[in-house]
């Protein structure tokens, strides 16, 4: 390429294209501004903020039960982990003791939910790149747990699972076999799955050593969760910071290598494998008792300030939050979304490669345009 | 009679597609234009019984050439007029040349066939045996073998050419 | 002049008709079988199991409003689905539907009309459509399609030197290139091209998705990155145009490949005895059938696989079936001349 | 030999006809209603900040360069293959060395790199 300047005949003109916010594949209303030479990407640029409905600044307007449910509509694929992040941080500042068997059902619904999101993730991610029965498979798959879900609390999709202190109920009866029926289906169809992608030769061609992102850069830009995992580095806080009942069950962290798409869609398979084990665990040992703790009449936290991390399906999802002590709303509510903050290594990613791998990114980082915005 | 108002119609078709080429504005109007022209050409090659020719003008010229024609028209920039760093009045010298030369060409074409009396209709075997097709082979692969094989280094160098023009561009 | 004008009139009348029926039921027929492999119904409203639903379409699609976006070039973006249409129908001319037919008291041929370089004249029509893309992507003046269109003229480009020089065999095996002659060929032969030929075969499979746009290679019109490529600015009836053009070249892919490489009419197993009976079936009926049978495969391979990328499938054309398209026509070359001296 | 190219000439105008009356039928029944947003380009949903016609990459001209080279080579295969029953040794011998030397035009391109897309 020669300069401005000195253009000659066959030189070519950058040529700047919106992708999003009206487009097939940004998984939403995400806009990224392309600039290409031909179909390479030169640079691009995120731009976020359509589907801002101000979750935090409306959290310290309600009281501290009321928001439970306001947390539903960030990740709306993965309310129930969205619920727990939430009431545990709120657990964490009154220092209120959960039950047993409620740390047990908190995470067998939030393995639950793991699920869910993986199988919206690769469904997406594969009829991006072309694969549209995936896409089917997987929702039909998601089906199953929604209506688990729906058993369980009554909702589909914005659960508002779960209370400060334990949870709104107990489990139905009956439930903990479908539950297992369930996990049966997840083992036997995830590999049918693997079929269809996972030794493909197209699907290898698009995927392997497309974005690639070494340990020391997916520290340093902030990666979590399964990307963060597929470069190599081993961090789950699941493990490492266990909440809920985490500690208690056997489980593996998958790791990937090469830190490409390819690895982070393997380390999303293999946390399938993992959800199901977790499961099948917690459902054996479900201990019997109360399902909700000593919880004050009227939530009101003492005055401070305190930050708790999950481990949700696409990283870490943090709550920070304030209490003046004296007030019924939080002082000052701060989300960390993964979605957000793994969604900022986009440009990073994208750069040198093409239109098409633009698409099988934004896949791979799996994002959740309710959560980045907010 | 039927072959001759086709051939008047084809012709006269012609005529307006190659004036509307240099007339309108659009280059791609021109391209398209260019591109009906050709394909009114190889109409008349049907006409001549040469039907190898007229698909491969189809198929090359119009298919291929001319889809590079609006690559290239697409590809250079046409909003920067280059004409205006011309001197105008070197162009009209250089029209009346070029025109005035052509014009030559076509009085010399047009003396030389009035010379040489043609046969009134086409050689009765071309007509007779059917495949033009073969015959275009036998002639091609046993006449005419060395300019076929030199074509072949024709095309290399073409391709080498266009390579290494659009290479150092990259 | 009954014989030049009138009857070929009428086929035409036929074809177009015949035409457009199969192009309306491929179109139910895809979304079925989409439907059947990732375990849906599919279309279940118009009519029972939704036979009804290509006439909806139609409708639809005829009374829906056509826009003419501001900024586009206003005749080229009406011709541009016209040429695509054209060329996809022009194509039929020398496709050999039967064999000659008794009709009223009358001889007639299935078939359009039998030119001796019926190949040739299938690829360089087929060349054309090509000009409908680019032009549609251009006239736009907008940003997806155009580089929809650049991408889909590249491809087809690059797929068309492929499929072209494949056929040569077929040429090498006949000596001719009227598609009479080569279901005939067959027929004396006793064997499908498809057959003698499968790395021919092969490369006229994948170039012919390739050309036609389909899935892996439905690169110009990739949802996922182009939204529609080449014709995200049509819509009503312009766009409707485009999509009869699609499917019907599709029709045209498989209708050449059945001629080619899988005999045409011709009825199969016509040496095995107890099979005899195949042989009653009316010759276009086989056709039909077979054609129908290619169309399957396309919908099966979009049904299974991911979505190529754009160099990758450059490469692929140009780096694989190429120099397997010349290796092959060498090899058949010097197989023909061993065999003959 | 020409009545064998009226039906194709016919075929042509038909479908040309074809083509013109379905529009027509269209822009008949189908409804307009004026918008002016509904007219802008599709950009996803973002006013367009620069013109679509750019200059576009030089790669899709070398595409279109080399097709045509073997478009043309693909040609003089056709031909070739038709006589073949009678060329034999002789013909393949010839033909060897004309794709030779395109086989060599063509390992140059491959080595250069014009056969790579990116």
């Amino acid at each position: 390429m020669s300069t401005p300047g000195s253009q000659s005949l066959f030189d070519t003109d950058e040529l700047v294209i919106n992708m999003g916010p009206q487009h097939p594949s940004t998984h939403g209303v995400l806009r990224v501004v392309l600039k290409l030479d031909g179909e390479r990407v030169i640079d691009a640029d995120v731009v976020i903020g359509y589907l801002h409905r101000g979750v935090e600044k409306l959290c310290e307007s309600r009281d501290w039960t009321q928001i439970v449910l306001i947390t539903d509509r960030m990740d709306y694929v993965a309310a129930a982990t969205n619920n727990l992040g939430y009431v545990e941080t709120v657990e964490k500042m009154m220092g209120i003791e959960v039950p047993r068997r409620a740390r047990y059902i908190r995470t067998i619904l939030s393995e639950l939910q793991r699920l869910a999101s993986h199988l919206i993730w690769l469904g997406t991610h594969a009829a991006d790149i072309g694969a549209l029965t995936v896409f089917l498979y997987c929702l039909r798959e998601r089906e199953y747990i929604l209506d688990l879900f729906e058993e369980f609390c009554g909702a589909r999709l914005t659960y508002n699972s779960m209370r400060v202190g334990g949870l709104p109920g107990d489990l139905p009866p009956g439930w903990d076999r479908k539950c297992l029926e369930l996990c049966d289906i997840v083992d036997q169809k995830v590999p049918e799955y693997e079929t269809l992608l996972t030794q493909n030769r197209i699907w290898l061609n698009r995927t392997k050593g497309i974005g690639v992102i070494t340990a020391e850069q997916a520290v340093a830009l902030g990666f979590s969760g399964p990307p963060l995992r597929a470069s190599g580095v081993l961090r789950d806080i699941r493990k490492d910071e266990p909440y809920a009942a985490y500690e208690e069950f056997e489980f593996d962290i998958p790791v990937g290598e090469a830190g490409d798409t390819y690895d982070r869609y393997l380390v999303r398979l293999e946390e399938f494998r993992q959800s199901t084990r977790i499961i099948r665990q917690a459902i054996e040992g479900l201990p019997e008792g109360p399902i909700i703790g000593k919880v004050p009449r009227l939530i009101k936290p003492p005055a401070g300030e305190t930050y708790h991390a999950i481990e949700s399906p696409k990283g870490e999802l943090g709550y920070f939050i304030a209490s003046d002590g004296k007030s019924l709303s939080p002082y000052r509510f701060r989300v960390r979304p993964p979605s957000l903050c793994n969604l900022q290594v986009l440009p990073t990613l994208v750069r040198g490669h093409l239109v098409a791998d633009v698409v099988a990114l934004i896949g791979t980082i799996d994002i959740v345009l309710g959560e980045v915005d907010r | 009679m039927g072959e001759g108002v086709a051939f008047y119609l084809l012709a006269a078709l012609i005529l307006a597609c190659g004036v509307a080429v240099v007339t309108v504005r659009s280059a791609v109007h021109s391209v398209i234009f260019l591109v009906a022209s050709f394909l009114l050409v190889a109409m008349l090659y049907v006409l001549l019984h040469a039907e190898f020719l007229a698909v491969i003008q189809v198929l090359v010229y119009a298919g291929g050439i001319m889809v590079l024609y609006l690559f290239v028209v697409m590809l250079v920039n046409l909003k920067r007029a280059p004409e205006q760093r011309v001197d105008p009045r070197r162009r009209d010298r250089l029209g009346i040349l070029v025109g005035g030369a052509v014009l030559a060409e076509l009085v010399a074409i047009g003396l030389y066939a009035f010379m040489q009396p043609l046969p009134a209709s086409p050689p009765a075997e071309t007509v007779a045996g059917a495949n033009n097709i073969e015959r275009v082979g036998w002639l091609l692969y046993t006449d005419f073998l060395v300019p076929f094989e030199v074509a072949s280094v024709l095309l290399l160098v073409a391709l080498i050419g266009a390579i290494v023009l659009a290479k150092r561009e990259l | 002049m009954v014989d030049l004008i009138v009857v070929p009139l009428l086929k035409i009348v036929v074809l177009i008709v015949a035409v457009l029926t199969a192009v309306a039921y491929m179109v139910l027929l895809e979304r079925k079988v989409q439907a059947w492999v990732q375990v849906r119904l599919g279309p279940m409203r118009v009519g029972p199991h939704g036979v009804l639903q290509p006439v909806a379409d139609v409708l639809k699609l005829l009374i829906k409003e056509d826009i003419t976006p501001s900024r586009v070039d206003r005749w080229v973006f009406t011709l541009a689905p016209i040429i695509v249409l054209v060329c996809a129908f022009w194509v039929f001319a020398v496709i050999p539907v039967g064999p000659t037919v008794e009709l009223f008291g009358r001889e007639v041929s299935l078939q359009l009309t039998d030119l001796n370089v019926g190949l040739l004249y299938v690829v360089s029509i087929a060349s054309l459509g090509i000009y409908g893309t680019i032009l549609a992507g251009w006239s736009s003046n907008s940003k997806y399609p155009l580089l929809g269109s650049l991408r889909a003229s590249a491809q087809l480009v690059s797929y068309e030197v492929a499929v072209t020089m494949t056929l040569v065999t077929i040429i090498l095996l006949t000596g001719s290139l009227s598609f009479n002659r080569i279901v005939e060929v067959q027929r004396d032969m006793g064997v499908w091209f498809a057959f003698l030929q499968p790395v021919a075969f092969f490369i006229y499979f994948v170039g012919g998705l390739a050309e036609t746009n389909r899935a892996p290679f439905d690169l110009p019109e990739a949802e996922q990155e182009l939204v529609a490529g080449f014709h995200t600015e049509y819509s009503g009836i312009r766009f409707a145009l485009f999509f009869l053009a699609e499917y019907t070249n599709m029709i045209v892919v498989s209708a050449v490949a059945v001629t080619v490489f899988f005999g045409g009419w011709l009825a199969p197993f016509p040496n095995v005895g107890w099979l005899s009976w195949l042989g009653y079936i009316p010759g276009w009926m086989w056709f039909v059938i077979k054609v129908f049978g290619v169309l399957y495969a396309f919908l099966w391979v979009r049904a299974t696989f991911p979505r190529y990328r754009y160099d990758q499938l450059m490469r692929l054309g140009w780096k694989v079936l190429i120099p397997l398209a010349i290796a092959n026509v060498i090899v058949t070359a010097a197989v023909k001349v061993w065999w003959l001296s | 030999m020409l009545e064998a190219y009226v039906p194709v000439l016919i075929l042509l105008l038909v479908s040309i006809a074809f083509a013109l009356v379905l529009l027509l039928v269209a822009w008949a029944v189908a409804p307009e209603k004026f918008s002016k947003v509904k007219l802008q380009p599709y950009e996803c949903g973002i006013e367009p900040v620069t013109d679509a016609r750019d200059r576009y990459s030089v790669r899709y001209y070398l595409v279109a360069m080399l097709f045509v080279i073997f478009d043309v080579e693909t040609v003089f295969l056709y031909p070739w293959a038709v006589i073949m029953d009678d060329l034999l040794l002789f013909g393949l011998i010839e033909m060897l060395v004309f794709l030779g030397i395109l086989i060599i035009g063509y390992a140059y391109a491959w080595r250069k790199g014009a056969l790579e897309w990116a």
